[in-house]
């Protein structure tokens, strides 16, 4: 099967995502602690390069045949290495998705919001934010319903990625103008707005490097 | 950045590495994953009580480890809360069959690691408790926010409750002894300069030169407002009237119910303080404040209680709850009942907290 | 200059008021003349320890009064030396009858004025021995100098001493004992940043992003020489260097002798260390330094001295003898022998020392 | 006798002056400071005017009519409120003047060179410090041997002290190019080199505003 007509995502697609994503996070450390600096401890970039750094050494080891597996272990990494409030709340999304893809070797477009709701619902159990609460919620909640709504219409998965990724974009800058009620932003009461939470553009990042990979790879 | 470190990755590990050398008779340390805990653990058949949270803070929370105070306390990165795991192998170290009490300051990554922590002890069999500390009057209510941070009150509660544990209080008497003296206690702090954190190689926020935040917190968040410095006074006066006049505050909170084998919210109320109280007052300095400035803020803390009709009837000035190198300060208040002044006055004997030993 | 103060003329009196305030079971104070004397002095029968020097050092020396270590402490203006007279009256307070010792820094204006303070006391039949401490090894030699600088050995020697006169040493031998404690102890101190004096309203040095001063007094002088800044396993390694390969080193000092009734010249040794020392090793940091990177000094300095064979057989890391709010370390080591050791190990009870009461 | 002809100074004339050094010092706070601030510990302004404002709080009251007794009021005055190392030493230059000038009412020129001689030796026997030490008796000294000279030759007070105000300008800038040997500057070494002696900069300060105070009053 040709690349092009491919409509499943093999493991090693899978993996090559999270490297991506690795390598994003890390090209973006400086700007996300720039960011959380604004409002919060200036350590978010720092936070999350450390677990997806991690990540890049256990994924330079050969993994599992096991999609859920590997996004359980990038979750449990996430968990035992990050810290503060991303670090539980990224690593159960990974957790939940990797849950949600037990056994998987292959997924489908479908998977994909499988793995995304179930994401999403971890983080929203974990740290209780709402919508509108200026956290990763606001990037990761649109996003979700942005792919739902993509492949309902029978989207393909990059097409639906995409879609989704504009989605988290709108919802990231969508946080400048509020003020914060959750998180270490919400210290600051009306001085956090003006200011883009460093969560919910970490969140934009990783679906926006889906998109991506999924348009490489034409799944 | 001018920093007395190496590496900033290698900082908080190298930090450990020091203490371990410095205090063999009263602490070791576990690197991998990182928490410090007493030299005598596990103490059978008492209850260990483990805090923990981002580095950075010294000497809280390693430096009050060991006899009457912690059992063990778990060090993050500079300012971000340490993860599960190493909540749980420090648990397991120090678990002395009596049942562990997690006392964590109210920020959202502690508050969710550590309850990810307990349920993986619950999983291991062990009985947890998790007490919130939650004693900043800068943040004001708790429905537009996280909620209250935990500062000053942690250094109070852990060492009252330290004394407890010590004493053979079980789990449930701990646990109610901690959320007293959290429910008794306010603070407020302010910065005259921002902190560097070590990875991120420049000051958290700029401040003028005759420019100071007010209700900072301990991460160099910037704080409530911006505003002139002031004479110490005047800044004491603030900042302890934020407390003093501070009204009866009620939240919820996740707490385990161990009967129901769940997490249930529980709304608390702390009571503001009245005229006639006996308060433990505890000024302390950022990290980069001279002592000299810490005692002329306790010179004028003193006379507003007094003006007030608060009595301290104990106190504490120093340096014990950091944000680096900042410069600045916080001021503590804790009503106080005979017990509580008791278990203070019980010997402690840890790196950063001695007496009576 | 931003600080936590009211009036620069009134921070050290203010910080006086502060103290008596917070410590009453410790410590008293005089505030006309300024100084800090024990709670319970005159204790009868006890020889007397009295330092003094310019305030800004915090805790030294005004916190280092208590049982078990000074009777009392003048303070002079920020990095001023006291005067005579606060001196004079601080020894009629503490006279117990057994003689007074005068522990001195060695700065010009301290001797100068602890000279003529003894000389007073004297007058008014009272017995009294001025000892200075000089363990400065950033000064080179005595003749191109004022001689080294009185630094951390200042704490170890008021440690010490203090524990000897507490157990019943007469003035001669606590004399001696301060003699041997800085004839065995070498400091050596570096700055990352200027301290800003408040009388002075700026910073005493302008430093650049990646300079540090090498050999810093604790004045906020300059120190011998300016450097880029290194990591720091490196600084320390260059300070701990600097102390244990520092030779023999003799100077001509000033002391009474009490059997001529005048002052004479004696030539004092402070022997080098050597490999099989047991030493007490100091990290101070300098008011502005956070306490990790304390631990982290520390743990090279451990390193260095078994490299050299050197055993540290008892340890102090934290801000004892500052600078305001300069950032900035020093090691100190001191050579110590069992009765030092043990001395050491006694009781103290300071506002800024204490253990085992 | 009018003022021109005088040739003897007054218990007020003393006062006079002494009123007018606590100006100038206090005038001169910041510069002393500065000078310190490069090779000592930035207070040599702070004590100097601290002392020397005491003493202006002192002679606001009626003052002995004896300048002996005034001088070491002074002295005792710099003793207890300077500290440092300037209070010992001027406190005792001070000090030893006053002796030297015990029970005088008036001041012939000659006292001049007595009570200069005997403060002199006062700071000498306290410092220990010697000619070339970049110290206030690198001012004091070739003030002193100026004033004496000058007086052998006959001059009148007020010319003998211009001459000796010249002699402690050109000692105090010669401060400049040598290295410390004595007080907190010795410390720095060679970097002590360049810089002006804030002692021996005060030291010329006070004889140059007794120069001026005789020129004043015709003495
Ligand atoms: N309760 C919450 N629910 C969801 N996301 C949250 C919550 N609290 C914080 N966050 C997210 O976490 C981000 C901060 O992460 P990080 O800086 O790594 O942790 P910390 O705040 O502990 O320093 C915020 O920008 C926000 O997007
Ligand atoms: N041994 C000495 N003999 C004479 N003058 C000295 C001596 N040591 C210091 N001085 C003078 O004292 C001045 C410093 O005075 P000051 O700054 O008030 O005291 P300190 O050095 O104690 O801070 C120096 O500039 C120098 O002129
Ligand atoms: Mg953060
Ligand atoms: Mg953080
Ligand atoms: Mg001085
Ligand atoms: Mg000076």
């Amino acid at each position: 099967m040709e690349k092009e007509l491919s409509i499943s995502a093999t493991v090693s697609d899978v993996v090559n995502c999270l490297r991506k994503m690795c390598d994003v996070i890390h090209a973006n450390k400086e700007y996300l602690t720039e960011l959380d600096s604004a409002i919060g401890d200036a350590d978010h970039g720092t936070n999350m390069d450390r677990g997806f750094q991690a990540i890049a050494k256990k994924l330079s080891a050969p993994v599992d045949n096991d999609i859920g597996g590997i996004l359980k272990m990038c979750g449990m990494t996430l968990v035992t290495t990050v810290g503060g409030a991303s670090g539980p709340l990224y690593g159960t999304a990974f957790l939940q998705a990797g849950t949600a893809l037990a056994g998987k070797q292959e997924l489908e477009p479908g998977d994909l919001l499988v793995a995304g709701e179930a994401a999403l619902k971890g983080v929203l159990m974990r740290g209780k934010a709402i919508l509108g609460d200026k956290t990763m919620v606001d990037a990761l909640t649109p996003a979700i319903a942005a792919l739902e709504e993509a492949l309902a219409t029978g989207a393909k998965a990059a097409e639906a990625l995409e879609k989704a990724s504009i989605a988290a974009e709108t919802g990231m800058t969508g946080t400048i103008p509020i003020q914060a009620r959750k998180g270490r932003a919400s210290y600051l009461g009306e001085r956090s707005i003006g200011h883009q939470d460093p969560g919910a553009t970490s969140s934009f990042l990783l679906i926006r490097t889906m998109a991506e990979t999924a348009r490489e790879i034409g799944f | 950045m001018k920093k007395l470190i190496n590496k900033p990755e290698d900082a908080v590990k190298e930090e450990l590495e020091g203490m371990a050398l410095a205090y063999p008779s009263m602490i070791k340390v576990s690197l991998e994953p990182k928490f410090v805990y007493r030299a005598d653990a596990p103490v059978q058949g008492k209850v260990a009580l483990i805090s923990g949270g981002g580095s950075g803070h010294e000497p809280m929370h390693g430096g009050f480890v060991g006899k009457g105070m912690l059992d063990a306390a778990c060090a993050g990165e500079v300012f971000t809360s340490p993860t599960p795991d190493q909540m749980l192998e420090a648990a397991k170290k120090v678990n002395g069959g009596a049942g562990i009490l997690y006392i964590v300051k109210n920020y959202t990554g502690d508050v969710m690691n550590f309850e990810m922590a307990a349920d993986m002890a619950r999983l291991e069999n062990m009985v947890v408790q998790n007490i919130l500390i939650d004693d900043d009057v800068a943040v004001k209510d708790s429905l537009w926010t996280a909620g209250r941070r935990g500062v000053g009150a942690t250094v109070i509660a852990e060492k009252i409750t330290g004394a407890g544990a010590e004493k053979g209080y079980d789990l449930t008497k701990v646990a109610d002894l901690c959320r007293k003296v959290n429910a008794s206690g306010r603070s407020m702090g302010l910065a005259l300069t921002s902190c560097t954190v070590p990875a991120a190689g420049k000051p958290t926020f700029e401040l003028g030169d005759d420019e100071i935040e007010m209700g900072i917190g301990i991460h160099g968040e910037p704080g409530r407002t911006r505003m002139k410095i002031k004479s110490a006074d005047e800044l004491t006066e603030i900042l302890a009237l934020s407390i003093i006049e501070d009204g009866d505050y009620s939240r919820i909170v996740h707490e385990w119910d161990e009967k129901k084998g769940d997490w249930v919210d529980v709304t608390l109320v702390n009571e503001a303080l009245k005229q006639g109280d006996q308060v433990i007052a505890f000024v302390n300095g950022m990290g980069g404040t001279p002592n000299i400035e810490l005692q002329i803020i306790y010179r004028k803390l003193h006379e507003v209680c007094e003006k007030k009709g608060l009595k301290i009837i104990r106190n504490l000035v120093g340096s014990y709850i950091t944000s680096l190198e900042m410069q600045g300060c916080s001021i503590t208040l804790v009503r106080a009942d005979q017990e509580m002044i008791e278990l203070w006055d019980a010997p402690v004997m840890t790196p950063g907290l001695r007496w009576g030993i």
